[in-house]
C-alpha cells in the first residue's frame, strides 16, 4: 500500500499525506491491539490462558506501521511476541482470542496457544516459540519469492535478544548473497526477558549487525507509527525492487514483564514511565490528529470505549466455545494415511 | 533432614559445589541478575559474584560449546539452558565436541561439566516447548544422563554430577520445582548409576523417572486399592542404567510398566523393555508394558495436552493390564 | 530392469520428480557445481539449472530452515546435508520446525519436503563423522524416516518421498553409493511404510536396515551353511514402521535378531524388541537379541573401526544364540 | 615470543629485525611440513592413510608464522586441516604420521585420525571435523584465561567456508561483549571444498566479518612467513593486552585438493599456478634469505634432501608400529569407573 495521493485532511510527514481515514484506521488498529493485550492479561490473571503470555503493550506502532506499509500478499513471520502482529494482519480477533483460550474456534484450533499462531490466508506463517528460529523459515519465504518471481517480499521479526542467535547469520549471509527480498525487522524493546541490551550485545545499534553481511540497516523510531510506516514503505521498496534485503531497527518498549509471569524488577520505574508517558504510539498519534483537528480528545475516548466493549464481546464469543474435539489429538501430524491409516505408534497402545 | 524444595536442593547443590571448588562456575541465559528463569540459581550471583555465575545471550550453541571449553581447560562449567527444548541447538556441542572429546583425544582432553536445566513439558507451552530428550542423550556413549524425581535426588545426584570428570546431562523438571521433600543434612551426595526403589511391592515393576516417578507412586496407591502391590523403581541416572535393581525387582514381579513422558519410539521405554528381555526373559509372566505420552506434537489446549500426556489412570490401567486383572 | 548404482538411483529419482514437478529443487553443499560430494546430484545443474539445484554456504541450520520456509510456501525442497553427522546442527528446524509446523498451525501449513544425505559412518572417518541419527529422528511424530539397502529401493522410496505431503528424513549410505543393483524401469514407485523380506527363511527373522541388510543377506549365507534358516527383513522406512510385516514373520521364525549400525541404548532395535514382544510375545521362543554398533565414539584405527561395527560374524553369533545353536 | 633483539645477520622488515637462526627456523619448520604433507599424500595414494586427509600444501606460513608470534602456553584449536598446526606446535612428526596411519603411538593413540590431533602438553586442543565447531570451543579456551587471569590468548582458526557458521557469530559476540582474549584467525584459501569464496559469502572481505560485533580485523598476506608473522605478533598483543578479540584474515592458498579425494576440477590452472609458482611461501622466504646473503640455493638444497631423509625415518618409525591395543576400543569413554565397571551396555552383550 503506498502512501494515500488524495488530498484532504490529513497529516503531512516529510512530504508524505496520511489522510484522516488513514490516520483513524492506524490509531483505532493500535488501539485496539492495547485493549485486546489487556484484556488477555486480564484472561491470563483469571488463568484462563495458561502457559506463556507475551504481550506487545508500547509496541503497536511496529506492528500496525509495518502492516499498512506491507502488501497483504507479502508474508510475515515473527516471535511468541505474536497478538498484535496477527491482529494487524487482520486476522479475526476472535479467533486469536479463543486460540489464547485453548479454544475450538482458534485460528490454529487450540493447538499453538499464544506463541503460535498461524493465518494462512493472511500469509501470516507464525508464531515461533524457539528465539530466531523464523529467521531461516523467513529466509526460505524469500527464497521461495525469488524462485517464483512473485514480487512479494518477507517481513521477518526478531527480538534484540533474537538478534544473537547464529542461525540469523548464517540467514544473513544466504539472503544478501543470493539478493533475497526480505525486510528483517528487530523489535529493539532493549530486553530479551531480564537482559538488556548492552549486556546481551557486543553491538548495540542493531542494524549494523548486518554490515558483515553486507546487508544495509535501518533505526526507526518505533513508537511514532507514521514515521515507523514510512520507513518501512522506503524498506519494503528496497527489497521488492530487487536490491536484496534490508535490516530494520525498530526503538522500542514493552510496557508490560517478559510474559505475563515476569515481575520486569529489572527495570526502574523511571525508564518505564519515560517511555510510557513520554513516548508511547498511541498518546502520539492522538495528539498529533488533535492539533491537526482530526479527532478531539472526546472522540477518542468514545473510540476507546467502543473498541474496549468489542473486546469484551469478543472475548465472550471466545469463552463460549468449546474445548477442541478430542479427535483432533490425531490430526495434522501427517497429511496422507499410510494404508489407510495414520502412522501413529501411539495412538495403537 | 531439611524440607526444601527440588528448586532449592539444585540451588544448594551448586552453592556447596560453588563454595567447595572455585572452578566450578554457573552459566546460562537469565541465571544471574534475574536469578534464574525459574528461580533455581536465586541469590547465586550475590554470593559468588558476576565472574562466577554469568548471564549469556541468547546463544545456546555458543555458550555449550563455551562450557565444553572451558571444561578441557580444567574447569567445571556449570551451562544452564533455560529448557532442554533450546538445548537442540546445541546438540552439537554436547554429542560432537562433549561427548567424544575423550576419545578423540586419545583420553588427553576430559570435560568435566553438566549441562543442566528442565526437560520435558512444563504446562501448557505447546509443541515447541514439550521435548523430552532423554533418550537421544542417553544413546550417547561419554555422557551420563541423570534425571531427579524429588528434592533429595536433585540435591545428592547434582553434586555427585558436578564432581564427576565426565560431561553429565543433568534434565530437571519445571513442575517438580516447587515440590517439598526432606533432604538429608551436610554433604548428601547420591552416586550416579544407582537406581532406587521408591516403593517395595512383589505384584508389578513399575519404572518411571523424573516426573513420571511421582505419577507411578500415585499410580501404586490406587493399584494397592485394587489388591494390586506395585514395586515403583525409579532409575535416577538414565545413563548408566542401574539394570540389576531393575532386573532384581522384575526377577520377584515378572511383570513391568515402563512411564515416560517422552514419545514412544525408540524411548526409554524402549531400552527398558528390550534390555529386560534381553537379560530377565525368563522372569517375565507378560510383556512389558509402556506408558508413554502420545505420538504427537504437544497441543496448548488443556484437553489435548491432558490427553497427550501420560496420566496416573494410564498406569493404573497398564499394571492391570501387566497383571492380567483387567 | 536396468543395473544401476545406488547412487545412479538417487539420481535418477531426483531428476525425474524434478522434471515432473517444477516445484521441487534441490540445495545442499557442493550439490551444484561439484556435481554432489559423492557425486549423487551429478548433471542435475547442467539438467535444472542453477536456479533450482543449489549450491549453500557451510550454514545447515540455516539451508535446513530455508527448505522449511519453502517447503511452506507449496514448493517441495529436497535439502541435501553432505552427511547427517552435519545435520545435528540442524535438528532444531528439523524437529521444531518442519515435524511441528502442521499441527502447531492447525493444519495450515504443510511441510512437504526431503531432507536427505549418507549417514551413519563411511570408512575410516572417524568419531565426528560416524553418527547415526534414525532413532533419534524416527522418535519424533511428524517426520518419516526413510533408509533405502539397495539402489531399487533407493529410486523407488525417494520418489515416494519427494511426492510426500510431509516431512521426510531420508538416510542413504556412502558405502553403498557405489552399489550396482537392478532396479525397474519407469516411473518406480515403493510406497512409504512397507517393510520387505529380503530373503525368505523359517527359523529366525533378522531385521535390519539400510547397509545393514546386506550384512545379514550375507549372514543368512553363512547361516545356511549351519542349517540355519533365516528370513531377512528389511523394513526400509523406520517411522512409520510396517509391523505386521515384522510379526508375521515373527509367528513364523519365532525367534529375532534385530541389526543396526547405531548404538545400542534406546536405537532402533530397542523399539523392535520392545514392540514385538508388545505385540508377539506369545510367539517369541527366545528374546529377541539385538546386533548394535559398540557404545563408544568411532575411533579411526582400523582395527577399533572394524571392533566397533557390527559384523557378519556377529549376526551369525546372535542368530545362533536366538536358535539355541550355539 | 618477540622479534629478536639481537643484531646480526638478518633481515629487517618494517623495523623488525629477523636473525639469521629465526630465519632458518621458518623456513625449515615450512619446508618441513610440506614435505611430511607429501609424503602423507604419498601414503594415502598407497591407502596405509584412510578415511580423509586434508593437505595443507601452501598455507605453511600460517601455521609456522602463527606459532613463532605465539607463546607455548598460549591455546590454539583448529579444524579438521590440522597436520601442518600441530607440527609447527612441535609435537612429535612421528606422533603425528602415526595417528594419520591410525597406530599405537599416534598423537591420540590412532582413535582420532588426521581430522583429530590433539596435543595438551602443547596447547593444542584439535583437530575438529565438523566444520566451525572449534570455534565455541575456543570461546571456552578465552573464557577460561579470563577466569583464571593466566595471560594467556586462544588462537582459533578456522576457514573461509567456517566462517559462515552461525556459531562463529555466537562466539564473536560473546567473545566481544566479555573481551576475551581471543585471536580469531581465518585461513582464507578462498575455496570451501568446490565453493569459491565468493560463491558462498556476501562479504568476501572476512576481516570485516566481526565489525558486525565490533571485532576489529586485519587482512594480512599469509603467503608471506615474516609479513604473518609481524602482524600476528601485533594481533597477540592485541588480544594479551585486554583488547579483547580480533579478527585477522590470512590471504592463503591451498595447492592440492580439499581432500585427497578431490581433484578440485573447480580451479583454473593458471589460478594454481599463480599461486604456486607466483607467491609460495617457501620460494619466498628462500630469495629473501639468499638475497641477503644468509643461503645459497645450494644450501636450501642440502637442507631439503636432509627433510625428506628425516620425514622418510618419521613414516617408517611410524609404520613400524603396531596398531593400539584392542583393549583400547573401550578406554577414554567415561573417566570414572561406576561401581568397579565402567558403564558401557554395549560391551556386555
Ligand atoms: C532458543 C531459545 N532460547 C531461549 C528461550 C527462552 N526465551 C524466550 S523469549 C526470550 C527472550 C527473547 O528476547 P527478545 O528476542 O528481545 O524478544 P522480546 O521478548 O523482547 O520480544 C528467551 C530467552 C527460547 N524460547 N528459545
Ligand atoms: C558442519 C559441517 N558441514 C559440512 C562439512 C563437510 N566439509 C568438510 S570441510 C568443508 C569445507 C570447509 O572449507 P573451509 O572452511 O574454507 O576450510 P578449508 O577446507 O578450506 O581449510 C566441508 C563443507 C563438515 N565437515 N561439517
Ligand atoms: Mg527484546
Ligand atoms: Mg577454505
Amino acid at each position: 500500500m503506498t502512501a494515500d495521493q488524495e488530498q484532504g485532511a490529513g497529516i503531512v510527514r516529510e512530504g508524505v499525506f496520511y489522510s484522516e481515514s488513514t490516520l483513524h484506521k492506524l490509531h483505532d488498529s493500535m488501539l485496539y491491539i492495547r485493549r485486546f493485550e489487556e484484556k488477555a492479561g486480564q484472561m491470563y490473571g483469571l488463568k484462563k490462558i495458561g502457559g506463556f503470555c507475551h504481550l506487545c503493550n508500547g509496541q503497536e506502532a511496529i506492528c500496525v506501521g509495518l502492516q499498512h506499509a506491507a502488501e497483504s500478499t507479502d508474508y510475515m513471520m515473527t516471535s511468541y511476541r505474536d497478538h498484535g502482529h496477527i491482529l494487524a494482519r487482520g486476522s479475526d480477533p476472535t479467533g486469536v482470542m479463543a486460540e489464547l483460550l485453548g479454544r475450538k474456534g482458534g485460528v490454529v484450533k487450540g493447538k499453538g496457544g499464544s506463541m503460535h499462531m498461524f493465518d494462512a490466508s493472511k500469509n501470516f506463517a507464525g508464531g515461533n516459540g524457539i528465539v530466531g528460529e523464523q529467521v531461516p523459515i523467513g529466509l526460505g519465504f524469500g527464497f521461495s519469492s525469488l524462485y517464483r518471481d512473485d514480487k512479494r517480499v518477507t517481513i521477518c521479526i526478531m527480538g534484540d535478544g533474537g538478534i544473537n542467535q547464529g542461525a540469523v547469520y548464517e540467514s544473513f549471509n544466504m539472503a544478501a548473497l543470493w539478493k533475497l527480498p526480505i525486510v528483517f525487522v528487530v523489535e529493539n524493546n532493549q530486553y530479551a526477558m531480564g537482559t538488556s541490551l548492552e549486556r546481551a550485545s557486543a553491538e548495540t545499534h542493531l542494524f549494523k549487525r548486518g554490515i558483515s553481511f553486507k546487508i544495509p540497516g535501518m533505526k526507526i523510531d518505533g513508537m511514532d507509527v507514521l514515521e515507523f510506516e514510512m520507513k518501512m514503505r522506503e524498506a519494503l521498496e528496497h527489497a521488492r525492487s530487487g536490491k536484496g534485503p534490508i535490516l530494520v531497527e525498530a526503538m522500542t518498549y514493552r510496557y508490560r514483564g517478559h510474559s505475563m509471569s515476569d515481575p520486569a524488577t529489572y527495570r526502574t520505574r523511571a525508564e518505564v514511565d519515560e517511555w510510557r508517558t513520554g513516548r508511547d504510539p498511541i498518546a502520539r498519534i492522538q495528539t498529533q490528529m488533535i492539533e491537526a483537528g482530526l479527532a478531539t480528545e472526546e472522540s477518542f475516548k468514545e473510540k476507546d470505549r467502543s473498541i474496549k466493549k468489542d473486546v469484551v464481546v469478543v472475548a465472550k464469543a471466545a469463552e463460549a466455545q468449546p474445548e477442541p474435539d478430542a479427535a483432533e489429538l490425531w490430526t495434522d501430524v501427517y497429511s496422507d494415511p499410510i494404508d489407510g491409516a495414520y502412522p501413529y505408534s501411539g495412538k495403537v497402545s | 533432614m531439611m524440607k526444601i524444595t527440588y528448586r532449592e536442593a539444585l540451588n544448594q547443590a551448586m552453592c556447596e559445589e560453588m563454595a567447595r571448588d572455585d572452578r566450578v562456575f554457573l552459566m546460562g541465559e537469565e541465571v544471574a541478575e534475574y536469578n534464574g528463569a525459574y528461580k533455581v540459581s536465586q541469590g547465586m550471583l550475590e554470593k559468588f559474584g558476576p565472574k562466577r555465575v554469568i548471564d549469556t545471550p541468547i546463544t545456546e550453541l555458543g555458550f555449550a560449546g563455551l562450557g565444553v571449553g572451558a571444561a578441557m581447560t580444567g574447569l567445571r562449567p556449570i551451562i544452564e539452558f533455560m529448557t532442554w527444548n533450546f538445548a537442540i541447538l546445541a546438540l552439537d556441542q554436547i554429542v560432537n565436541a562433549a561427548a567424544k572429546m575423550q576419545y578423540m583425544s586419545g583420553g588427553q582432553y576430559k570435560v568435566p561439566m553438566v549441562f543442566r536445566g528442565a526437560g520435558g513439558s512444563a504446562a501448557r507451552v505447546g509443541a515447541q516447548h514439550s521435548q523430552s530428550l532423554e533418550n537421544w542423550l542417553a544413546n550417547v556413549p561419554g555422557l551420563k544422563v541423570v534425571m531427579p524425581s524429588n528434592p533429595a535426588d536433585a540435591k545428592g545426584l547434582l553434586k555427585a554430577s558436578i564432581r564427576d570428570n565426565d560431561p553429565v546431562v543433568f534434565i530437571e523438571n519445571e513442575i517438580n520445582y516447587g515440590d517439598v521433600g526432606s533432604v538429608p543434612e551436610g554433604d548428601y551426595i547420591i552416586p550416579l548409576g544407582k537406581a532406587d526403589v521408591k516403593r517395595v511391592g512383589k505384584d508389578v515393576t513399575i519404572v518411571a523417572h523424573s516426573r513420571m516417578t511421582g505419577f507411578a507412586l500415585s499410580a501404586a496407591e490406587e493399584l494397592a486399592k485394587l489388591g494390586i502391590d506395585a514395586e515403583v523403581i525409579d532409575p535416577r541416572t538414565i545413563r548408566p542404567l542401574d539394570e540389576q535393581t531393575i532386573l532384581a525387582s522384575v526377577a520377584k514381579t515378572n511383570r513391568v510398566v515402563t512411564v515416560e513422558e517422552g514419545w514412544r519410539f525408540a524411548g526409554i521405554g524402549a531400552e527398558l523393555a528390550a534390555r529386560i528381555m534381553e537379560k530377565g526373559f525368563d522372569d517375565l509372566d507378560a510383556p512389558v508394558i509402556r506408558v508413554t505420552g502420545k505420538e504427537v506434537p504437544m497441543a496448548y489446549a488443556a484437553n489435548l495436552e491432558a490427553m497427550t500426556l501420560p496420566s496416573v489412570a494410564d498406569i493404573v490401567q497398564a499394571a492391570r493390564l501387566a497383571c492380567g486383572k483387567v
